[in-house]
Protein backbone atom coordinates (compact mmCIF):
# COMPACT_ATOMS: atom_id res chain seq x y z
CA UNK A 1 0.00 0.00 0.00
CA UNK A 2 1.48 3.23 -1.16
CA UNK A 3 1.06 5.61 1.90
CA UNK A 4 2.85 8.76 1.22
CA UNK A 5 2.62 11.59 3.37
CA UNK A 6 3.76 15.07 3.35
CA UNK A 7 4.60 16.35 6.44
CA UNK A 8 4.69 20.15 8.14
CA UNK A 9 1.46 21.25 5.76
CA UNK A 10 -0.28 23.69 8.04
CA UNK A 11 -3.48 25.67 6.13
CA UNK A 12 -2.33 29.24 5.07
CA UNK A 13 -4.96 31.59 7.45
CA UNK A 14 -7.17 32.53 4.15
CA UNK A 15 -7.35 28.69 3.74
CA UNK A 16 -8.15 27.72 7.39
CA UNK A 17 -11.31 31.37 6.52
CA UNK A 18 -12.47 29.35 4.23
CA UNK A 19 -13.51 26.01 6.37
CA UNK A 20 -16.50 24.88 7.05
CA UNK A 21 -18.03 22.78 9.06
CA UNK A 22 -21.36 20.01 8.92
CA UNK A 23 -22.44 18.67 12.35
CA UNK A 24 -24.33 15.57 12.48
CA UNK A 25 -27.00 14.90 15.09
CA UNK A 26 -27.78 10.82 15.24
CA UNK A 27 -29.33 10.24 18.51
CA UNK A 28 -32.65 10.34 19.38
CA UNK A 29 -34.02 12.94 21.78
CA UNK A 30 -32.86 11.89 25.89
CA UNK A 31 -31.04 9.24 24.82
CA UNK A 32 -27.97 10.80 26.02
CA UNK A 33 -25.94 14.29 25.56
CA UNK A 34 -25.07 14.22 21.95
CA UNK A 35 -27.57 16.17 20.47
CA UNK A 36 -27.28 18.58 23.05
CA UNK A 37 -23.09 18.54 22.78
CA UNK A 38 -23.53 19.04 19.47
CA UNK A 39 -25.93 21.80 19.22
CA UNK A 40 -23.17 23.73 21.51
CA UNK A 41 -20.53 22.60 19.05
CA UNK A 42 -22.30 24.74 16.63
CA UNK A 43 -22.86 27.35 18.82
CA UNK A 44 -19.16 27.88 19.45
CA UNK A 45 -18.35 27.82 15.70
CA UNK A 46 -20.94 30.20 15.13
CA UNK A 47 -18.82 32.78 17.25
CA UNK A 48 -15.85 31.70 15.19
CA UNK A 49 -17.19 32.78 12.31
CA UNK A 50 -17.13 29.49 11.17
CA UNK A 51 -19.91 27.75 8.39
CA UNK A 52 -22.19 25.12 10.18
CA UNK A 53 -24.18 22.89 8.28
CA UNK A 54 -26.62 20.28 10.19
CA UNK A 55 -27.60 16.92 9.41
CA UNK A 56 -30.27 15.46 11.00
CA UNK A 57 -29.52 11.72 10.28
CA UNK A 58 -31.62 8.37 10.99
CA UNK A 59 -33.07 8.74 14.58
CA UNK A 60 -31.47 12.26 14.72
CA UNK A 61 -34.63 13.60 13.26
CA UNK A 62 -36.97 12.19 15.89
CA UNK A 63 -35.08 15.31 17.46
CA UNK A 64 -37.28 17.85 15.23
CA UNK A 65 -40.20 16.50 16.25
CA UNK A 66 -43.14 18.88 17.17
CA UNK A 67 -45.19 18.29 19.84
CA UNK A 68 -42.53 17.32 22.62
CA UNK A 69 -42.93 17.96 26.17
CA UNK A 70 -39.42 17.33 27.00
CA UNK A 71 -40.51 19.22 30.67
CA UNK A 72 -42.44 16.21 31.29
CA UNK A 73 -39.34 14.21 31.90
CA UNK A 74 -37.75 16.77 33.33
CA UNK A 75 -35.80 18.06 30.51
CA UNK A 76 -34.74 20.85 28.96
CA UNK A 77 -36.15 20.89 25.47
CA UNK A 78 -33.54 21.21 23.04
CA UNK A 79 -35.68 22.32 19.94
CA UNK A 80 -35.74 25.75 21.44
CA UNK A 81 -31.95 26.45 21.41
CA UNK A 82 -32.25 24.47 17.81
CA UNK A 83 -34.52 26.97 17.42
CA UNK A 84 -32.26 30.10 18.32
CA UNK A 85 -29.60 28.94 15.27
CA UNK A 86 -31.08 31.01 12.87
CA UNK A 87 -30.63 33.96 14.99
CA UNK A 88 -27.07 32.87 15.33
CA UNK A 89 -26.89 32.92 11.56
CA UNK A 90 -27.14 28.88 10.94
CA UNK A 91 -29.67 27.96 8.72
CA UNK A 92 -28.68 25.02 6.62
CA UNK A 93 -30.57 21.80 7.55
CA UNK A 94 -30.63 18.81 6.12
CA UNK A 95 -32.69 15.66 6.13
CA UNK A 96 -32.97 12.58 4.73
CA UNK A 97 -36.04 11.24 2.51
CA UNK A 98 -35.99 7.35 3.97
CA UNK A 99 -35.48 8.46 7.14
CA UNK A 100 -39.12 10.61 6.84
CA UNK A 101 -40.32 7.78 5.09
CA UNK A 102 -39.40 5.17 7.88
CA UNK A 103 -40.74 7.07 10.93
CA UNK A 104 -43.60 8.19 8.43
CA UNK A 105 -43.38 11.95 8.77
CA UNK A 106 -43.24 14.74 6.64
CA UNK A 107 -41.43 18.01 6.94
CA UNK A 108 -44.82 19.78 8.23
CA UNK A 109 -43.85 17.91 11.57
CA UNK A 110 -40.29 18.76 12.35
CA UNK A 111 -39.62 21.87 13.85
CA UNK A 112 -37.30 23.37 11.70
CA UNK A 113 -37.01 24.15 8.24
CA UNK A 114 -35.17 21.45 6.78
CA UNK A 115 -33.73 20.55 3.14
CA UNK A 116 -34.80 16.98 2.38
CA UNK A 117 -32.43 14.84 0.35
CA UNK A 118 -32.37 11.69 -0.92
CA UNK A 119 -30.26 8.84 -0.04
CA UNK A 120 -28.12 8.77 -2.95
CA UNK A 121 -27.13 12.42 -1.99
CA UNK A 122 -26.29 12.16 1.38
CA UNK A 123 -22.26 11.39 -0.09
CA UNK A 124 -21.96 14.25 -2.10
CA UNK A 125 -23.59 16.33 0.93
CA UNK A 126 -20.69 15.13 3.05
CA UNK A 127 -18.04 16.09 0.27
CA UNK A 128 -18.86 19.43 0.29
CA UNK A 129 -17.34 20.18 3.83
CA UNK A 130 -14.03 20.32 5.20
CA UNK A 131 -14.86 19.18 8.59
CA UNK A 132 -17.46 16.66 9.83
CA UNK A 133 -18.70 16.14 13.02
CA UNK A 134 -20.67 12.93 14.30
CA UNK A 135 -21.21 12.62 18.23
CA UNK B 1 -29.48 46.26 49.71
CA UNK B 2 -26.08 46.49 50.83
CA UNK B 3 -22.75 45.32 48.46
CA UNK B 4 -22.82 42.61 50.93
CA UNK B 5 -26.24 41.54 51.08
CA UNK B 6 -25.88 41.55 46.69
CA UNK B 7 -22.60 39.56 46.97
CA UNK B 8 -24.41 36.69 48.62
CA UNK B 9 -26.72 36.25 45.82
CA UNK B 10 -23.94 35.89 43.37
CA UNK B 11 -21.23 33.22 42.26
CA UNK B 12 -18.09 35.30 42.02
CA UNK B 13 -18.40 36.14 38.47
CA UNK B 14 -21.62 38.18 39.50
CA UNK B 15 -24.22 36.23 37.94
CA UNK B 16 -27.87 35.34 40.08
CA UNK B 17 -27.42 31.99 42.27
CA UNK B 18 -30.88 31.45 41.82
CA UNK B 19 -32.33 33.05 38.72
CA UNK B 20 -36.14 32.55 40.18
CA UNK B 21 -35.18 35.56 42.57
CA UNK B 22 -34.49 38.04 39.86
CA UNK B 23 -37.09 41.51 39.20
CA UNK B 24 -36.34 44.88 38.14
CA UNK B 25 -35.61 46.00 41.35
CA UNK B 26 -33.15 43.28 42.38
CA UNK B 27 -30.93 43.98 38.80
CA UNK B 28 -31.47 47.99 40.15
CA UNK B 29 -29.66 46.91 43.19
CA UNK B 30 -26.74 44.85 41.47
CA UNK B 31 -25.84 47.74 39.37
CA UNK B 32 -26.01 50.31 42.09
CA UNK B 33 -23.34 47.84 44.29
CA UNK B 34 -21.30 48.24 40.82
CA UNK B 35 -21.70 51.60 40.66
CA UNK B 36 -23.38 51.07 37.26
CA UNK B 37 -26.44 53.51 36.14
CA UNK B 38 -29.35 50.82 34.12
CA UNK B 39 -31.05 53.73 31.63
CA UNK B 40 -34.00 53.23 30.04
CA UNK B 41 -32.08 52.14 27.26
CA UNK B 42 -30.30 49.78 29.10
CA UNK B 43 -33.27 47.91 30.29
CA UNK B 44 -34.37 47.70 26.69
CA UNK B 45 -31.39 45.58 26.40
CA UNK B 46 -32.21 43.71 28.88
CA UNK B 47 -35.59 42.61 28.19
CA UNK B 48 -35.07 41.62 25.16
CA UNK B 49 -32.12 39.24 26.31
CA UNK B 50 -34.46 37.92 28.74
CA UNK B 51 -36.83 37.54 25.90
CA UNK B 52 -34.28 35.67 23.94
CA UNK B 53 -33.93 33.49 27.39
CA UNK B 54 -37.76 32.72 27.66
CA UNK B 55 -37.66 31.83 23.45
CA UNK B 56 -34.56 29.69 23.14
CA UNK B 57 -33.68 28.78 26.63
CA UNK B 58 -29.87 30.51 26.21
CA UNK B 59 -28.07 33.46 27.00
CA UNK B 60 -27.39 34.93 23.62
CA UNK B 61 -24.09 35.52 22.18
CA UNK B 62 -23.08 38.78 20.37
CA UNK B 63 -24.24 37.97 17.17
CA UNK B 64 -28.13 36.74 17.91
CA UNK B 65 -28.37 39.82 20.44
CA UNK B 66 -27.15 42.47 17.25
CA UNK B 67 -30.03 40.75 15.55
CA UNK B 68 -32.66 40.69 18.31
CA UNK B 69 -32.14 44.57 19.00
CA UNK B 70 -32.19 45.27 15.10
CA UNK B 71 -35.37 43.18 14.95
CA UNK B 72 -37.42 44.95 17.66
CA UNK B 73 -35.39 48.57 17.66
CA UNK B 74 -34.17 49.09 14.19
CA UNK B 75 -30.98 49.62 12.61
CA UNK B 76 -29.16 51.71 14.70
CA UNK B 77 -29.78 49.85 17.83
CA UNK B 78 -28.99 46.75 16.18
CA UNK B 79 -25.22 46.98 15.95
CA UNK B 80 -22.57 45.92 18.71
CA UNK B 81 -21.28 49.41 18.83
CA UNK B 82 -24.05 50.85 20.13
CA UNK B 83 -24.59 47.95 23.25
CA UNK B 84 -21.06 48.08 23.37
CA UNK B 85 -21.56 52.00 24.36
CA UNK B 86 -24.36 50.83 26.98
CA UNK B 87 -21.95 47.73 28.04
CA UNK B 88 -18.61 48.03 27.67
CA UNK B 89 -17.26 45.27 28.89
CA UNK B 90 -18.91 42.52 27.20
CA UNK B 91 -22.78 43.53 26.16
CA UNK B 92 -23.96 39.22 26.27
CA UNK B 93 -22.07 38.74 29.57
CA UNK B 94 -23.10 42.09 31.39
CA UNK B 95 -26.42 42.13 30.38
CA UNK B 96 -27.06 39.11 31.23
CA UNK B 97 -26.08 39.33 34.64
CA UNK B 98 -28.74 42.12 35.14
CA UNK B 99 -30.98 40.11 34.01
CA UNK B 100 -30.52 37.44 36.22
CA UNK B 101 -29.69 34.85 33.26
CA UNK B 102 -26.70 32.44 33.24
CA UNK B 103 -23.84 33.57 31.96
CA UNK B 104 -23.72 32.70 27.74
CA UNK B 105 -22.42 29.99 26.75
CA UNK B 106 -18.49 30.18 27.29
CA UNK B 107 -16.78 30.10 23.76
CA UNK B 108 -13.45 31.64 24.56
CA UNK C 1 0.39 18.54 9.07
CA UNK C 2 -1.17 19.89 12.02
CA UNK C 3 -4.05 17.71 13.59
CA UNK C 4 -6.18 18.01 16.34
CA UNK C 5 -8.24 15.35 18.47
CA UNK C 6 -11.81 15.28 19.81
CA UNK C 7 -11.85 12.76 22.22
CA UNK C 8 -15.62 11.59 23.54
CA UNK C 9 -15.56 8.24 24.78
CA UNK C 10 -18.43 7.14 26.96
CA UNK C 11 -17.00 5.68 29.53
CA UNK C 12 -13.40 5.14 31.03
CA UNK C 13 -12.94 1.51 30.17
CA UNK C 14 -13.50 1.68 26.71
CA UNK C 15 -11.00 1.37 24.35
CA UNK C 16 -11.69 5.07 22.95
CA UNK C 17 -9.10 6.25 24.94
CA UNK C 18 -6.51 4.35 24.59
CA UNK C 19 -6.94 4.58 20.52
CA UNK C 20 -6.99 8.09 20.64
CA UNK C 21 -4.14 7.71 22.70
CA UNK C 22 -2.18 5.83 20.32
CA UNK C 23 -2.89 7.74 17.04
CA UNK C 24 -1.81 10.78 19.10
CA UNK C 25 1.84 8.98 19.95
CA UNK C 26 1.79 8.33 15.94
CA UNK C 27 0.55 11.48 14.78
CA UNK C 28 4.10 13.05 16.45
CA UNK C 29 6.48 10.03 15.82
CA UNK C 30 5.53 10.79 11.96
CA UNK C 31 7.12 14.55 12.38
CA UNK C 32 3.52 16.56 12.49
CA UNK C 33 2.01 18.23 14.99
CA UNK C 34 -0.83 18.31 17.40
CA UNK C 35 -2.51 21.37 17.96
CA UNK C 36 -4.88 20.44 20.86
CA UNK C 37 -6.67 17.49 22.13
CA UNK C 38 -10.11 18.05 23.49
CA UNK C 39 -12.14 16.27 25.84
CA UNK C 40 -15.38 16.62 25.62
CA UNK C 41 -18.68 14.56 26.83
CA UNK C 42 -18.31 11.61 29.47
CA UNK C 43 -14.19 11.70 28.16
CA UNK C 44 -13.84 14.42 30.84
CA UNK C 45 -14.05 11.71 33.57
CA UNK C 46 -10.32 10.49 32.64
CA UNK C 47 -9.32 14.21 33.48
CA UNK C 48 -9.89 13.75 37.35
CA UNK C 49 -6.99 13.30 39.46
CA UNK C 50 -9.11 10.83 42.06
CA UNK C 51 -9.17 8.28 39.74
CA UNK C 52 -7.70 5.03 41.17
CA UNK C 53 -6.46 2.26 38.76
CA UNK C 54 -6.45 -1.26 39.61
CA UNK C 55 -2.56 -2.06 39.84
CA UNK C 56 -3.17 -4.19 37.26
CA UNK C 57 -4.59 -2.32 34.32
CA UNK C 58 -3.46 0.70 32.59
CA UNK C 59 -3.70 4.07 34.08
CA UNK C 60 -5.11 6.34 30.37
CA UNK C 61 -5.09 9.40 32.73
CA UNK C 62 -1.14 9.31 33.54
CA UNK C 63 -0.34 8.05 30.06
CA UNK C 64 -1.69 11.23 28.43
CA UNK C 65 0.35 13.40 30.98
CA UNK C 66 3.39 11.73 30.43
CA UNK C 67 2.46 12.20 26.39
CA UNK C 68 1.42 15.59 26.82
CA UNK C 69 4.77 16.81 29.02
CA UNK C 70 7.38 15.06 26.93
CA UNK C 71 5.40 16.63 23.60
CA UNK C 72 4.09 19.99 24.97
CA UNK C 73 0.36 18.80 24.27
CA UNK C 74 -2.35 21.40 24.60
CA UNK C 75 -4.89 19.36 26.41
CA UNK C 76 -8.22 20.96 26.86
CA UNK C 77 -11.23 19.91 28.78
CA UNK C 78 -14.69 21.48 27.81
CA UNK C 79 -15.49 23.58 31.02
CA UNK C 80 -19.48 22.81 30.70
CA UNK C 81 -19.41 19.06 30.46
CA UNK C 82 -16.53 18.99 33.59
CA UNK C 83 -17.84 20.69 35.74
CA UNK C 84 -21.62 19.10 35.45
CA UNK C 85 -20.11 16.01 36.56
CA UNK C 86 -17.53 17.04 38.88
CA UNK C 87 -14.79 17.84 37.08
CA UNK C 88 -13.39 21.06 38.96
CA UNK C 89 -10.00 23.04 38.65
CA UNK C 90 -9.30 25.38 41.62
CA UNK C 91 -11.11 28.06 40.21
CA UNK C 92 -14.33 26.38 39.73
CA UNK C 93 -14.44 24.93 42.72
CA UNK C 94 -14.15 28.16 44.70
CA UNK C 95 -16.62 29.90 42.47
CA UNK C 96 -19.37 26.72 42.96
CA UNK C 97 -18.50 26.82 46.96
CA UNK C 98 -17.00 23.12 46.55
CA UNK C 99 -14.50 21.72 49.06
CA UNK C 100 -12.16 20.41 46.98
CA UNK C 101 -10.83 20.68 43.22
CA UNK C 102 -9.94 17.02 41.15
CA UNK C 103 -8.78 18.18 37.79
CA UNK C 104 -5.56 16.66 37.14
CA UNK C 105 -2.66 18.93 36.78
CA UNK C 106 -1.60 19.00 33.25
CA UNK C 107 -5.31 19.53 31.56
CA UNK C 108 -7.01 22.97 31.47
CA UNK C 109 -11.19 23.82 31.58
CA UNK C 110 -11.69 25.99 28.85
CA UNK C 111 -14.89 26.02 26.70
CA UNK C 112 -16.00 24.74 23.34
CA UNK C 113 -14.80 28.02 21.46
CA UNK C 114 -10.96 26.25 21.67
CA UNK C 115 -12.51 22.99 19.50
CA UNK C 116 -13.76 25.67 17.23
CA UNK C 117 -10.25 27.31 17.05
CA UNK C 118 -8.48 23.59 17.04
CA UNK C 119 -11.09 23.15 13.57
CA UNK C 120 -9.93 26.33 12.52
CA UNK C 121 -6.30 26.21 12.81
CA UNK C 122 -5.42 22.41 12.20
CA UNK C 123 -5.24 20.74 8.79
CA UNK C 124 -7.62 17.64 10.33
CA UNK C 125 -9.26 16.91 13.31
CA UNK C 126 -10.00 13.38 14.41
CA UNK C 127 -12.82 12.35 16.76
CA UNK C 128 -12.33 9.22 18.84
CA UNK C 129 -15.97 8.32 20.16
CA UNK C 130 -18.27 5.44 21.36
CA UNK D 1 2.01 19.39 -1.69
CA UNK D 2 -0.64 16.63 -2.56
CA UNK D 3 -3.96 17.79 -1.39
CA UNK D 4 -5.75 17.35 -4.22
CA UNK D 5 -7.82 14.28 -2.73
CA UNK D 6 -11.24 15.20 -1.86
CA UNK D 7 -12.64 12.02 -0.51
CA UNK D 8 -13.37 11.06 3.06
CA UNK D 9 -11.26 8.41 5.52
CA UNK D 10 -14.94 6.55 7.12
CA UNK D 11 -13.46 5.72 10.42
CA UNK D 12 -15.66 2.94 11.73
CA UNK D 13 -15.52 1.71 15.38
CA UNK D 14 -18.94 -0.04 15.42
CA UNK D 15 -19.61 -3.81 15.03
CA UNK D 16 -22.33 -4.30 11.91
CA UNK D 17 -25.06 -5.46 14.64
CA UNK D 18 -25.59 -1.54 14.45
CA UNK D 19 -27.49 -1.99 11.36
CA UNK D 20 -28.72 0.87 10.76
CA UNK D 21 -25.31 2.87 11.24
CA UNK D 22 -24.07 0.59 8.63
CA UNK D 23 -26.68 1.65 6.34
CA UNK D 24 -26.24 5.48 7.17
CA UNK D 25 -22.42 5.21 6.32
CA UNK D 26 -23.47 2.70 3.05
CA UNK D 27 -25.14 5.89 2.03
CA UNK D 28 -22.47 8.68 3.05
CA UNK D 29 -19.53 6.50 0.83
CA UNK D 30 -18.51 7.82 -2.52
CA UNK D 31 -16.35 5.56 -4.33
CA UNK D 32 -13.38 7.23 -4.29
CA UNK D 33 -13.72 7.68 -0.43
CA UNK D 34 -12.48 4.49 1.84
CA UNK D 35 -13.45 3.29 5.39
CA UNK D 36 -10.79 2.09 8.40
CA UNK D 37 -12.37 -0.28 10.83
CA UNK D 38 -10.84 0.24 14.02
CA UNK D 39 -12.26 -0.78 17.71
CA UNK D 40 -15.42 -3.00 17.66
CA UNK D 41 -15.79 -2.36 14.31
CA UNK D 42 -13.19 -4.43 12.76
CA UNK D 43 -15.78 -7.46 13.66
CA UNK D 44 -17.03 -6.36 10.13
CA UNK D 45 -14.04 -8.04 8.53
CA UNK D 46 -15.34 -11.70 9.45
CA UNK D 47 -18.88 -11.40 8.23
CA UNK D 48 -20.47 -10.38 4.84
CA UNK D 49 -20.58 -6.19 5.97
CA UNK D 50 -17.59 -5.86 4.79
CA UNK D 51 -18.17 -7.09 1.35
CA UNK D 52 -21.56 -5.36 1.12
CA UNK D 53 -19.45 -2.39 1.78
CA UNK D 54 -16.63 -3.50 -0.47
CA UNK D 55 -19.30 -3.27 -3.87
CA UNK D 56 -19.05 0.68 -2.85
CA UNK D 57 -15.49 1.28 -2.51
CA UNK D 58 -12.27 -0.32 -3.07
CA UNK D 59 -10.59 1.24 0.04
CA UNK D 60 -10.84 -0.73 2.56
CA UNK D 61 -8.56 -0.78 5.53
CA UNK D 62 -8.71 -2.47 9.07
CA UNK D 63 -6.65 -1.15 11.98
CA UNK D 64 -3.97 -4.10 12.64
CA UNK D 65 -3.75 -3.95 16.38
CA UNK D 66 -7.39 -4.01 16.78
CA UNK D 67 -7.86 -7.17 14.51
CA UNK D 68 -5.21 -8.75 16.07
CA UNK D 69 -6.32 -7.94 20.15
CA UNK D 70 -9.88 -9.37 18.51
CA UNK D 71 -8.16 -12.40 17.22
CA UNK D 72 -9.52 -11.65 13.16
CA UNK D 73 -5.97 -10.94 11.88
CA UNK D 74 -5.69 -14.28 10.74
CA UNK D 75 -9.18 -14.87 9.04
CA UNK D 76 -9.53 -11.00 7.33
CA UNK D 77 -10.06 -11.11 3.60
CA UNK D 78 -7.39 -10.16 1.27
CA UNK D 79 -9.10 -7.40 0.33
CA UNK D 80 -8.82 -5.46 3.62
CA UNK D 81 -5.77 -4.18 4.22
CA UNK D 82 -4.36 -4.70 7.59
CA UNK D 83 -2.43 -1.25 8.87
CA UNK D 84 -0.28 0.56 11.60
CA UNK D 85 -1.24 3.06 13.90
CA UNK D 86 1.68 4.73 11.87
CA UNK D 87 -0.38 3.96 8.36
CA UNK D 88 -3.53 5.45 10.15
CA UNK D 89 -1.76 8.95 9.73
CA UNK D 90 -1.02 8.68 6.98
CA UNK D 91 -4.55 8.13 5.44
CA UNK D 92 -5.20 10.25 7.41
CA UNK D 93 -3.21 13.15 5.39
CA UNK D 94 -4.28 11.24 2.43
CA UNK D 95 -7.69 12.08 2.62
CA UNK D 96 -9.55 15.22 3.17
CA UNK D 97 -11.36 14.62 5.63
CA UNK D 98 -12.07 11.84 8.50
CA UNK D 99 -15.42 11.04 9.89
CA UNK D 100 -16.02 8.82 12.75
CA UNK D 101 -18.79 6.27 13.13
CA UNK D 102 -19.89 5.32 16.49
Amino acid sequence: MPLLCPTGLSPLATEAMKKNILLIFRNPPFANSSNSDTLDIALACSAFELPVSLLFLSDGILQLLNHQQAELLAQKDLRKRLNALAMYDIEDYYVIDQDLIRYQLSVEDLSLACKVITQQQLAALIRQFDTVINL
Amino acid sequence: MNKQQALALLDDEGYLLDLALWDQELAEALAKVDQFNLTSKHWEVIYIIREFYQEYQLSPAMRPLVKMMANKYGAEKGRSIYLLKLFPQSPPKQAARYAGLPKPLNCL
Amino acid sequence: MIFSILIYASSNSSQTEQSALRFTRAVLQQGHSIHRVFFYGESVNACSNLIVTPRDETNITEQWLTLASAAKLDMVVCISAAVRRGILDGAEAKRHNKSSANLSEGFQLSGLGQLADAIIMSDRTITFGN
Amino acid sequence: MTQANPATLHIISKSPTHQQLYRDIANALLDDDAILFIEGGVYACCGTEATALLAATNNIYALSIDAQSRGLANTTPAAITLISDQQFVELCCQYHKTLSWF
